[in-house]
């Protein structure tokens, strides 16, 4: 397992890259968001890998003083809010494109753009 | 023998991946979306016992309900935008 | 022992018809058809592997937790496949917005 | 072999990652997406972390396929072709990655023991869990516990951000039309089968999800994935009778309470802990026993974090569902 010892790195940098290219190079707001979904689910990734130990299993304790390895604690608490967060972040994001298309009529940044240009 | 069974749902998974690429129609990748949740249940059942934590069933469980809300949200859905659509 | 083989030949089968649901559902033509194939060969798979993990789990809080999954899946799977043929069905007629599923080869 | 099946899992995650971003129509990409979170969901399975494919599944299967699609109803499916050159957002993403990935190679292989991130508190978190509190969850013992002061800021981040989603979507609510959401509000109630199965399943996911934040201190549980099952479970009645049944048994101000309420039992925990002579989310105090005390500060926590967060989740899709699209 040595040689794909850094598969789950690799798969991190690519679903970051491809979350970014998305909320930088997709002028439709809501493809925006989706990008910035895969970003953060990137980032849950590499908290997750990182808590990883070989051998190990979940942090529950089975029997106690029983002794047992268990994989690390802290990153699994702190992605298991930054789900959360994640969700109330894009549905207020969901909330401002939904307002923005009722004042615009569009979605897509550039047609937004060229009609603030016209006013 | 959980080794095949578990390859053979991941290869599943993949088959299912790619009718939801594929399409042609949105019901098909409904489709496809409901048949991933299905595999997932099962993978999630076979590897907390393979890893010999059984008590772990329980998010076999949480995705078993959840994956069927997700197909109804889909099914609203349509219902509510053929409504719109329908020429005024 | 004879519990072990049962379970094997059940997860093997199992393993083996959820892998024919697959397949069928990437190779048949039509909507319906994969329909078909994706929701028969489901239920039958998903009985055939989690009998064989139940029969391995030798009668404890997990066997009760595996025929709780098992019941869930039996009345949500095709629940779900019924109200999607369901909804293929009415978009037919429906001039707008998908195209009609029966024309597709 | 587990690890060889993760493997499998992450290169499955890619693809869909790339058709997500590729599809022109914006409903295929959020089913995608909804498979995107499953796969993530059984991949953090594998990397043994139970209680976030719990919440990975619940909020990333579940609420967010719901919410993304609330939300495409009142805007246009297609997405229009990106025109002109693509070339500078391309370099620099691939200049961004190819700099990660050639970082990545000075990283621990995954699961090595004496990595960093190892050495530092969690054996620390670990082994005093079960002396301290008395706890087999450690996660949940550091997420309400140890951590708890963290988990504070977070839950108001998660109630402001549903008052955002309130407050945005109350103001400039165009006029009801008569084919607007009240013409729309039978929800599934003509589809007879999904309905009465349906209905059976509502009274289950709210026992699963009381089920977890109860048991949360055993096995993989807590207020966040509790919260977030239940509000599946109530969304899941709004679907099924419409939007008007929906809103009937959670008024727009009962919803409200709830998500302050939780925060504000969070902060009083907290509070009554200072008035007892410890510190600020001191739980020790509490009772007359500290470890009594920290299981009683614990639960009540997760119980303002599980209120706060069904109250979040269903009040935001009750602002996209009641709308109706400009025209």
């Amino acid at each position: 397992m040595t040689l794909f010892g850094l598969y789950n790195y690799w798969v991190f940098a690519l679903l970051l890259m491809i979350g970014l290219y998305a909320v930088i190079a997709k002028p439709n707001l809501v493809k925006k968001l989706l990008g910035l979904s895969i970003f953060q689910s990137a980032v849950f990734l590499l908290y997750i890998s990182m808590a990883k130990v070989e051998g190990g299993t979940a942090p529950i304790i089975q029997h106690a003083g029983e002794p047992q390895v268990f994989s690390n604690p802290l990153p699994h608490v702190l992605i298991l809010t930054a789900i959360v967060v994640g969700i109330s972040t894009i549905a207020l994001g969901l909330a401002i494109v939904v307002r923005i298309r009722e004042e615009y009529g569009t979605i897509e940044e550039n047609e937004i753009q060229a009609r603030d240009r016209d006013r | 023998m959980y080794y095949a069974a578990t390859a053979a749902i991941l290869v599943t998974m993949a088959l299912a991946l790619a009718r939801a690429l594929l399409g042609p129609t949105v019901y098909d990748r409904v489709l496809a979306v409901n048949m991933f949740g299905t595999k997932t249940v099962l993978l999630v059942s076979i590897v907390a016992f393979l890893s010999g934590r059984p008590d772990f069933l329980d998010l076999a469980l949480a995705y078993a309900l959840i994956n069927f809300v997700g197909v109804l949200a889909v099914l609203e859905f349509f219902q509510k935008k053929r409504h719109y659509e329908r020429p005024r | 022992m004879i519990v072990d083989v049962l379970s094997f030949v059940m997860l093997a089968l199992g393993g083996f018809f959820v892998f024919l649901g697959g397949l069928g559902a990437l190779r048949l033509p039509d909507l319906y058809t994969r329909m078909h194939a994706a929701s028969l060969t489901d239920s039958f798979g998903t009985i055939l592997t989690l009998g064989g993990i139940m029969l391995q789990s030798c009668w404890s809080l997990a066997t009760v937790k595996l025929l709780t999954i098992l019941f869930f899946l039996m009345m949500t799977g095709p629940t779900a496949s019924y109200a999607l043929a369901n909804a293929a069905l009415l978009s037919v007629d429906d001039p707008e917005p998908h195209p009609p599923p029966a024309t597709e080869t | 072999m587990v690890t060889l099946f993760g493997l499998v899992l992450l290169t499955l995650l890619v693809v869909t990652a790339v058709a997500i971003v590729i599809t022109p129509n914006l409903f295929v990409a959020v089913m995608l997406m909804s498979i995107f979170s499953l796969i993530m969901a059984a991949t953090f399975f594998i990397l043994d972390a139970a209680d976030v494919a719990l919440t990975e599944a619940a909020i990333g299967a579940g609420m967010s396929t719901i919410l993304f699609l609330g939300a495409l109803a009142l805007l246009a499916e297609r997405e229009q072709r990106s025109r002109g050159r693509q070339w500078l957002p391309l370099a620099v993403v691939a200049l961004t990655g190819f700099t990660l990935i050639y970082a990545t190679f000075d990283k621990p292989r995954l699961g090595d023991p004496s990595a960093p991130v190892h050495q530092h508190v969690a054996p620390w978190y670990l082994e005093q869990t079960p002396v301290l509190m008395e706890m087999s969850n450690v996660v949940t013992a550091v997420l309400a516990g140890f951590r708890a002061y963290d988990t504070l800021g977070e839950v108001l981040v998660i109630l402001t951000a549903g008052l955002g989603v309130m407050l945005i979507l109350a103001s400039g609510r165009p006029e009801p039309s008569r084919r607007g959401p009240a013409a729309v509000a039978g929800g599934l109630r003509h589809h007879l089968i999904p309905r009465v199965v349906g209905q059976l399943l509502i009274p289950f996911i709210v026992l699963f999800g009381l089920y977890l934040q109860f048991h949360g201190e055993f096995g993989p549980g807590g207020g966040f994935q509790a919260g977030a099952i239940i509000a599946v479970g109530i969304v899941l009645h709004a679907l099924l009778e419409g939007e008007a049944a929906g809103r009937a048994i959670l008024p727009t101000r009962v919803l409200v309470g709830l998500m302050a309420g939780g925060a504000l039992l969070f902060c009083a925990v907290g509070i009554a802990g200072m008035l007892l002579g410890g510190n600020f989310l001191d739980y020790a105090v509490l009772a007359a026993n500290p470890v009594a005390g920290q299981q009683l500060g614990i639960h009540l926590v997760e119980a303002g974090v599980g209120i706060t967060v069904t109250g979040t989740l269903v009040a935001a899709f009750h602002a996209f569902a009641d709308r109706e699209p400009a025209a």
